[in-house]
């Protein structure tokens, strides 16, 4: 299925799909978004890239295989919950650090946020493997 | 007056809408019913997203409306391109009225690929 | 410090997430599973000793107070059921290194089991009753993917029942939840313990118990909601039937106790007596399908349905004695089942086939397999001085102290009907001598290669747990004692958990 | 006034909408189910912008702006669909 | 407006458990789309619904400037769709399976399993 | 592309230097940029063409919008009047439009305009298929669409 | 005293390496423990000779009452030392009689084991700990009858026997439970100790269900087809368990709780009545049959009607009847057992019409055998004679239905004779006949020193009744009685109606013998009415029956149809709500629909209509096409109501869920119409009920709602403890991370699943 159309559409939103997920991902705390619509948004630009073009290319465009993604924040989202036990909090307690960033004032940054991206890579990671399988399945 | 003004986005904007779903309702044949979808729909949304612009007024909502209404009309004719390309040559017949059909035997069963009719290839040449 | 009341959770879900991050080494998938679960063990049995001494252990996830936030409480049944997945987790793992193909570990048999456990664990350990939705899913997300590793036909078509009727179990949850939360506006199960209290009319209650009923009817296989279970179970490798016959089902069980002990204990007169019916009917149809099956796992399978109606009974009759009887039975089964399947996946390795029609004379060549056969068989069957023997007498005595004459009759019946079955295998697989007319092709093909000792060894590690229960059931009579009194005065496990901020 | 105007406005995309789903219930072919599809999201962003502004919240432009990038999503997958060579004897 | 969703969503499980009834393996998973819809809506309605207040803390503020719905249910709700997409995906690329190899859209050819 | 870049780097040079980091003083920044870079290195070959860009920019936006509003009340009067006057047809039209985006951006700005809609582009992007709804004038409906085309690669190239 | 019961089961652990190391002679080294506990049990006569009782107890479950406790008293100790004995001589025999058999190794673990078991239950004084010990014979006799465990016959002989005394014995569970309740204790001695057994209101049933376990077990009409059938047991088997041990655990249990249970109307009528008819029936097809192990079988059953007989009437006459004929059953049926042994392992007979005039092969055998048949026959001097008195005039003496226990009585009596005929007379005197095997030798000592012994002490404890009195029979009838008795046996008591009919019967007996074709040809029509409606056409019916049941209720509960199985669980859900809704008579308050906007209603009628085109159309991705919009629609529903995020989530789920059935129905057939008008009416009923119930419980629920959401909480403390403003959010990652991990799981195990399922077929396997 070429389309030249299709794969220009594609090849431009791509980045601006990823850079939107981020940007859902990252504003997720304060306004709609977070790691899953993020992670939903970021698959789906990658799966709109797999419908453009052939599975083979699809994949090297990837680089990484989803099932490492998968791991990746299946790991980083537990990881992020076990901070805590070692001050004797619970696991899953919010540990925050307060950053000032000139220019940009107090910034803070959570385990809470790792989670998130964990939670994010998770979302991608799985969307991406059932996806990907099955288009290979199709061919 | 600001009311006034988005009142009349939204009711012209969703009456470009209903001319868009009575286009798709009532037309005989695909494509013209997509030209009702992809041009009615994007104006109608696009005209009502417009209200909501001019209602705020404000910079964040109207980065989003601007991001909506852009999207919308990235979106909609490359899907328009894709089922008309793919009705086309799965074999959704055209209107009986339809006057001309040059894309007719273009397209290569197998390879998918759509050759250029040689009569028009030259054209642009003669006029550029 | 309550650190180790996550940990059962928390170690099987980091090992599943590991070795998936390093799905493709199979050594470290291997050596991940074999540690994982030994890790898991160890947190498992440190939970319980840990809940012994010190009574109901709670975590609030996150710090945040009950109830608005996650809490993990182990009491005593919690406790006791996360080291029975232990208990289960450790020798599969080890079978599996055998007993399990490359092929099958190159697509995630490793990270799946751990995250069956995981998912298992957090549904025994969790507070929370929209939590205990989640882990159920992913309990059943990880058997899903379990079940069909192979592709056989078979697994498709098992595969399809379970999944749609275990869905609809899920749904019919999550729809309970969503109407207790609409009900009380709370998810903690203590909290709602509480709150339901407060409702004028009882009635509605009722009616929502009967749709927890449903579902965890459905995931504890029982009358008549079980069909899923004949249709798969034999399907998926031996050591994921093992898995499944020892842990999932007996998620539903627990899930029945704690609803109707914690949750739903409005009107224990009508819920109960249905939930009498329901044991009395799940023994019966469950040994019956038994009766009617000529091949080991679905034997197997169909027990695992009977077992399942003993263990509600202990639920149903709701006296001390009758809960310590459900308890116990629950400890000794899981173990005896887990056990079974696992002798019939060496049976298959050596014959290749689970069919009786085609099986005979292991009795001559592998005499110590008949050993580790029989002691789980006629454990599950309920001989003494084996460890299904007091499980069920504790149930007799039960019933009979509350004079519920016909369930003492079915119960047993079954368990006559269930010596018949494990006698029928003993007598097809190992008594008689290897037929002669049998499929060629069936029975000489065997999964070659070595480590069988690798299978035999979980196996006679847990032959040798049934006879130590058998011959020593005190400590699992405290264990089990302890967990009843806790569940019939919800009153402790409220109080742990929201420590009288709550009401 | 906007009062009127939003009913007014979801009175006309109402009609549209039911004109659409005729169509996707009518067919007579994949592909024309698939416009009247695209169309009920054009319809669904129209309604989130009424709502927007009868409800005062701009929070739900983001449904608008996330429908608005991944709706066509499914057109493109329809079309891979047929062009793949789907049963096109389906309807 | 409880009221009229409680029907609403008592008609969506019954068109999902319509539709897991027939015998076309597609339709039951169609039915199983149906039945997860129905089930979050239900928690959605079961918690009450609440007409444009999202749950959202001004920006500078500590608190909502009013009351807001329930954002607790809407947790819920999200994880609950995701939780069910998943289960999906994994129900429909096992029928899609199935279908490999029976040879048939019919659950009435995928009975040898049971007995 | 280089002309934009610096543009770009001028808004953010003004926002850091502004102090106030908000999208509206961005925009600001980059409004100002233009002008600057419009004005005072308009004989820079690299900025040559960047300040007629604007206007044409500007200008090109309305031509659309009063295309897109022309186009869809000729549909609409074709939808609410019961009988149809559409005499559709499908073309092939010959491109001038090279680059893959040249080619995309007109596709599309062509299926939201007059009765027009893109099909596909032949595999050796020489000729775009479009479904036209009113095919009076053959001559008329390619001049329309061809005027349409040069006046966006005024603004692309 | 527990090392004494364990050491059989110890023993058995290691019993094959024992053999292994003691070769040929490995016999005579395992008969050492069953020898060495005789003499232990031995030196506990003088005690329980001056009517004392020694009471032995070890924990084991405290908590539920069961402990190992055990009690030497008269009973106990009688069987102790028959079990011992005679254990000794099997085990010593076996090693011979067994020798070139390949599996012996395994055949002395079982017989250890049920030594074992024999002795934990003659001795345990906790009704739990009886019963262990009670279940432990039934298992380890089935793995002995079993023993040719490739013969399909030994197998069926087996089970049977197994699911009949297991099936008693669970019966007998109950009724110890029940027992155990009535008395106040789990300990046989209090219960029994306690007053008032007979007048409890569970006494029936107790009654029933104990004897339920002791006729099975001791092979009581109409259980007793079972015994026969495990003569397919080696012969030292057949010797110890079905002459001196196990089948005597029943008459065991109905003389130990004697003093508690019995005594009433309902024991002797029972009791006797059964015990006599089974009496009688043993000795007749003890008669009738002509296999070696069968004669002996039935005529086992005969001696076990007998002891429930006795125990049945339970005068102080019938008591000591009971346990001086114990005794002497166990000495020479246990001989006559070991016996027909030798004539298997010597001659090869195993039918006595096969055999005859054997005396001048055999002479020493011929002798042992003649003085145990002598005893069975009852004939004086015999140990058997005096036993024989005591039941008649036991009978004669009986409260009730005597008349008819005499008239059972003496039937056996003639018939016992002829019996005892046929097992001393036929193999060994008159004409020689040819015999299977040639007998050159006597059998080795080992085979022979159990029917000398056992037979002698027949003859020995006839002519000086005062040594088994003396210390064992006088307690042990004592410990059945429940009070002390005055015994004093003799081999004379004068001429009396007993003697009477005793030599009547030998007459007669003898007279019969020499008709005994005849007799067995004028009985031969039994065989045909036994065939067709006899207890063991019972058992196999049931059996069948069992199966076929199985069978239909597997066809038609697990029938392979998805769909019947979710109609099945949504009808039993739709009645267990509906009923309960019912019962407790919900209420769901007013229905209200005025404050419904136009925008919700359009909504609400979009998704209804689009979900409604999803199940009617005739079109597979027209239906996924519908979905979509179902699921804009159900988007839109959580936008009006004030949910962004989920709105967003749904959106995108939505859209990938279409994907992705696009992707995988591109193979699939389309829809087919597979379901008749009818069935799909049907359906649609229970479907529209099902949705009818939820829209009840729904409107029930918003109705009777009673709180506030703790969600108020969140709300508070999401950007104050949280720093989030986006309170959703804030829930997923912080609040309930637990869940939001839980559910990633989900998805990623989802991924796993599919990722296998696709690439993991099961065609490639090469
Ligand atoms: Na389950
Ligand atoms: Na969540």
């Amino acid at each position: 299925m070429h389309s030249l159309i299709l794969r220009t559409a594609g090849n431009f939103l791509l980045p601006l799909l990823l850079l939107f997920s981020i940007f859902l991902l990252l504003r997720g705390h304060d306004e709609p978004g977070g790691g899953f619509i993020g992670g939903l948004v970021a698959a789906s630009a990658i799966v709109l890239n797999l419908f453009a073009m052939e599975i083979k290319s699809a994949k090297a465009v990837l680089w990484v295989d989803p099932r490492h993604v998968l791991g990746i924040g299946m790991t980083l989202a537990i990881v992020s919950a076990i901070p805590g036990a070692f001050f004797g909090q619970p696991f899953f307690t919010a540990q925050w650090f307060t950053f000032d960033v000139p220019a940009l004032g107090e910034l803070k940054v959570g385990t809470v946020l790792m989670f998130d991206i964990g939670v994010y890579l998770v979302v991608i990671g799985a969307v991406l493997t059932i996806m990907l399988s099955l288009a290979e399945a199709e061919d | 007056m600001i009311e006034f003004v988005t009142g009349f986005f939204l009711i012209v904007g969703a009456g470009f809408m209903l001319v868009a779903g009575l286009g798709v309702w009532r037309m005989p044949d695909l494509l013209t019913r997509m030209h009702a979808t992809t041009k009615a729909g994007v104006l109608g949304a696009g005209l009502m997203l417009v209200g909501v612009g001019v209602y705020f007024w404000e910079v964040n909502v109207l980065v989003r409306v601007i991001a909506v209404i852009g999207f919308l009309m990235l979106t909609a004719p490359v899907a328009a391109h894709m089922i008309g390309r793919a009705g086309y040559f799965v074999g959704v017949p055209l209107w009986e009225h339809t006057l001309k059909d040059e894309l007719k035997g273009q397209y290569d069963e197998n390879t998918h690929t759509l050759a250029s009719p040689p009569t028009a290839a030259q054209q642009p040449k003669d006029e550029g | 410090m309550t650190t180790v009341v996550a940990l059962p959770v928390i170690v099987p879900l980091l090992a599943g997430a590991v070795s998936l991050a390093l799905w493709q080494s199979r050594m470290a998938q291997r050596v991940i599973g074999v540690i994982g679960t030994l890790a898991l063990m160890w947190v498992s049995v440190d939970l319980l000793l840990a809940t012994w001494r010190e009574g109901i252990l709670v975590m609030h996830m996150g710090g945040w107070q009950a109830p608005f936030g996650i809490v993990l409480v182990s009491d005593m049944l919690g406790a006791i059921m996360v080291v029975l997945t232990a208990i289960i987790g450790l020798p599969v793992a080890i079978y599996s290194l055998s007993g399990v193909s490359a092929r099958h570990e190159h697509f995630g048999y490793y990270p799946l089991m751990h995250l069956l456990l995981a998912g298992v664990n957090g549904a025994f350990l969790t507070g929370d009753i929209f939590n205990l939705y989640v882990w159920f899913e992913v309990m059943l997300v990880a058997s899903f993917a379990l079940l069909i590793l192979g592709g056989e036909r078979a697994q498709m078509e098992g595969a399809i029942k379970y999944v749609t009727l275990n869905l609809l179990s899920s749904v019919l949850l999550l729809s309970g939840i969503g109407l207790l939360y609409g009900l009380t506006g709370t998810l903690n199960m203590a909290d709602l313990a509480v709150k339901l209290r407060d409702v004028e009319d009882p009635g509605i209650i009722t009616v929502i118990a009967m749709l927890f009923m449903v579902s965890f009817g459905i995931k504890a296989a029982a009358f008549p909601f079980f069909f899923w279970l004949p249709a798969s179970y034999h399907t998926p490798l031996v050591a994921v039937s093992a898995l499944f016959a020892g842990l999932l089902t007996k998620v539903g069980v627990y899930a029945l106790f704690r609803a109707f002990s914690l949750i739903f204990d409005q009107d224990v007169g009508y819920t109960h007596t249905l939930l009498l019916w329901m044991a009395g009917l799940t023994m019966l149809t469950g040994v019956l399908g038994a009766a009617a099956q000529f091949e080991m796992r679905r034997i197997l399978s169909f027990h695992i349905i009977s077992q399942i109606g003993y263990m509600i009974l202990g639920l149903a009759l709701f006296t001390p004695l009758a809960i310590v009887g459900g308890v116990f039975y629950i400890m000794h089964h899981i173990i005896v089942k887990a056990n079974l399947f696992l002798v019939s996946g060496v049976v298959h390795r050596l014959k290749g086939t689970h069919e009786l029609k085609q099986l005979g004379g292991l009795y001559r060549t592998h005499p110590w397999l008949g050993v580790l056969f029989m002691v789980p068989a006629l454990s599950l069957a309920g001989m003494p001085p084996l460890s299904g023997f007091f499980a069920k007498f504790i149930l007799i005595r039960a019933g009979v102290e509350v004079q519920s004459w016909w369930i003492v009759g079915v119960a047993l019946l079954v368990g006559l009907l269930t010596l018949y079955s494990m006698i029928k295998i003993w007598a097809e697989v190992f008594w008689k001598a290897q037929p002669e007319n049998t499929d060629v092709k069936a029975v000489a093909a065997p999964v070659q290669g070595g480590g069988l000792w690798l299978m035999v060894v979980p196996i006679a590690g847990l032959a040798l747990l049934t006879l130590f229960i058998g011959l020593y059931g005190q400590p699992i009579y405290l264990l089990a004692e302890r967990a009843a009194m806790e569940m019939l005065d919800p009153s402790l496990y409220i109080e742990a958990v929201l420590g009288g901020q709550g009401s | 006034m906007l009062t009127v105007a939003a009913i007014i406005a979801y009175l006309l995309l109402g009609l549209a909408l039911l004109f659409s789903l005729i169509r996707l219930v009518r067919g007579p072919s994949l592909p024309d189910r698939v416009v009247a599809l695209e169309l009920i999201a054009s319809l669904t962003v129209g309604f989130i912008a009424v709502y927007v502004i009868t409800s005062g919240k701009t929070a739900f432009l983001d449904v608008a702006l996330v429908l608005a990038l991944t709706a066509f999503l499914a057109a493109i997958g329809f079309a891979r669909y047929l062009e793949k060579g789907g049963h096109r004897e389906d309807d | 407006m409880e009221t009229l969703m409680a029907f609403a969503v008592g008609g969506l499980y019954a068109a999902a458990i319509y539709m897991m009834l027939r015998r076309s393996i597609v339709k039951l998973v169609i039915g199983l789309i149906l039945l997860s819809n129905a089930a979050n809506l239900l928690i959605f309605t079961a918690a009450g619904m609440d007409r444009g207040l999202p749950p959202l803390v001004p920006e500078g503020a500590l608190v909502p400037d009013g009351p807001v719905a329930d954002p607790l249910a809407q947790a819920l709700i999200l994880t609950a769709i995701v939780i069910g997409f998943g289960v999906l995906a994994f129900a429909v690329v096992l029928i899609h399976r199935a279908y490999e190899v029976v040879g048939a859209d019919d659950m009435d050819q995928m009975k040898d399993t049971d007995t | 592309m280089i002309a934009l870049t610096w543009n770009i780097v001028l808004a953010l040079i003004w926002v850091s230097l502004s102090g106030h980091f908000t999208a509206i003083n961005l925009l600001i920044g980059f409004v100002l940029g233009y002008l600057i870079l419009a004005y005072a290195l308009r004989d820079l070959p690299v900025f040559a063409n960047y300040a007629r860009k604007g206007p044409r920019f500007v200008r090109f936006v309305g031509f659309f919008i009063k295309e897109l509003v022309k186009s869809n009340l000729r549909v609409a009067h074709d939808v609410l009047t019961p009988t149809h006057h559409m005499r559709p047809a499908v073309i092939a039209f010959p491109l001038i439009a090279e680059s893959d985006g040249e080619i995309t951006i007109l596709a599309n700005l062509i299926s939201l305009t007059p009765g027009t809609l893109s099909l596909d582009v032949s595999s050796d992007r020489k000729v775009l298929y479009i479904h036209v709804m009113y095919f009076d004038d053959e001559a008329e409906v390619h001049a329309s669409i061809r005027y349409m085309e040069t006046r966006m690669l005024e603004v692309l190239r | 005293m527990l090392l004494a019961v364990l050491s059989g089961f110890l023993l058995a652990a290691i019993a094959p390496w024992v053999h292994r190391l003691s070769g040929r002679h490995s016999g005579w080294v395992l008969a050492a423990l069953p020898g060495a506990l005789f003499i232990y049990f031995l030196s506990f006569i003088p005690e329980i000779a001056d009517g004392g009782q020694v009471r032995f107890a070890y924990p084991w479950v405290p908590g539920l009452d069961i402990q190992l406790s055990f009690l030497v008293d008269g009973l106990s100790l009688l069987f102790v030392l028959l079990i011992s004995g005679i254990g000794f001589f099997i085990v010593s025999y076996a090693g011979r009689y067994l020798e070139k058999h390949r599996d012996v190794g395994r055949f002395y673990v079982l017989i250890l084991a049920f030594m074992g078991s024999m002795l934990g239950l003659v001795l345990a004084d906790n009704l739990i700990a009886l019963f262990v010990f009670w279940e432990l014979t039934s298992i380890t006799s089935y793995l002995l009858i079993g023993y040719n465990h490739e013969d399909a016959r030994a197998r069926y002989c087996a089970l049977q026997g197994l699911i009949v005394t297991v099936g008693g014995g669970l019966a007998l569970l109950a009724g110890f439970v029940m027992l155990a309740m009535a008395g106040g204790s789990y300990e046989l001695s209090e219960v029994l100790a306690g007053e008032g057994l007979q007048e409890h209101a569970w006494y029936l049933p107790i009654l029933l269900l104990v004897l339920a376990g002791a006729f099975t077990k001791s092979a009581q009409v109409p259980f007793h087809f079972w015994l026969p059938n495990a003569m397919a047991a080696p012969t030292p088997v057949s010797a110890y368990l079905h002459s001196a041990t196990m089948v005597k655990a029943g008459v065991y249990l109905l003389a130990r709780l004697n003093p508690g249970l019995g005594g009433t109307d309902e024991w002797l009528l029972i009791l006797s009545l059964f015990g006599g008819v089974t009496m009688l029936t043993g000795v007749f097809l003890a008669a009738r049959s002509t296999g070696v192990k069968q004669v002996l079988a039935y005529s086992t059953v005969m001696a076990l009607g007998t002891l429930t007989m006795l125990i049945g009437v339970g005068t102080e006459t019938a008591i000591i009847a009971a346990v001086t004929f114990l005794m002497a059953h166990s000495l020479y049926k246990g001989a006559l057992f070991l016996i027909a042994g030798i004539l298997d392992h010597e001659a090869g007979c195993k039918d006595f019409l096969q055999t005859g005039g054997l005396r001048s092969a055999l002479p020493v055998t011929t002798f042992f055998a003649a003085i145990a048949a002598l005893s069975l026959g009852g004939v004086i001097p015999m140990f058997g004679f005096i036993a024989k008195e005591l039941m008649l005039e036991a009978v004669l003496e009986a409260p009730t239905v005597s008349g008819v226990l005499t008239a059972l009585a003496v039937a056996t009596a003639i018939l016992g004779v002829l019996v005892a005929a046929i097992v001393g007379i036929k193999p060994w005197f008159g004409p020689r006949v040819k015999t299977p095997k040639d007998p050159h030798h006597e059998a080795p000592p080992a085979m022979l020193a159990g029917p000398a012994v056992l037979g002698s002490l027949g003859l020995l404890f006839g002519l000086a009744p005062m040594l088994p009195e003396w210390g064992v029979l006088g307690a042990a009838a004592g410990a059945v009685y429940g009070a002390p008795l005055d015994v004093k046996l003799s081999l004379w008591h004068g001429i009396n109606a007993p003697l009477m009919i005793s030599a009547a019967s030998l007459l007669l007996g003898l007279a019969l013998y020499t008709q005994w074709d005849r007799f067995r040809a004028a009985f031969a029509w039994l065989d045909g009415v036994a065939n067709s409606i006899g207890p063991e056409r019972q058992y196999d019916r049931t059996m069948a029956g069992l199966v076929w049941s199985a069978d239909w209720q597997t066809r038609v509960l697990q029938n392979g149809y998805l769909r019947y199985y979710l109609l099945t669980i949504l009808l039993m859900m739709l009645v267990s709500v509906g009923v309960t809704a019912r019962i407790y008579d919900i209420s769901i308050g007013e229905l209200s629909f005025a404050d419904i906007q136009i925008q919700e209603w359009t909504v609400l009628g979009m998704t209804l209509a689009a979900a409604a085109v999803a199940v009617t159309i005739r079109s597979r991705l027209g239906a996924v096409a519908s979905l979509g919009a179902l699921g804009f629609g159900v988007a839109l529903i959580y936008v009006l109501f004030s949910a962004p995020d989920v709105g967003i989530t749904q959106v995108l789920v939505e859209t990938l869920t279409v994907l992705l059935l696009v992707l995988v129905l591109f193979r699939l057939p389309g829809f087919l119409n597979l379901s008749s008008p009818l069935v799909r009416v049907r359906d649609a009923v229970i479907a529209l009920s099902v949705g009818g119930m939820m829209t009840l419980v729904m409107l029930s629920t918003l109705h009777m709602r009673a709180h506030d959401s703790i969600s108020a909480y969140h709300v508070a403390e999401s950007e104050p403890s949280g720093f989030g403003r986006n309170i959703v959010n804030v829930i997923l990652v912080d609040f309930r991370a637990l869940d939001t991990l839980g559910e990633i799981f989900v998805l990623a195990l989802a991924a796993v699943g599919v990722y296998a399922m696709i690439n993991l077929r099961a065609e490639d396997r090469k």
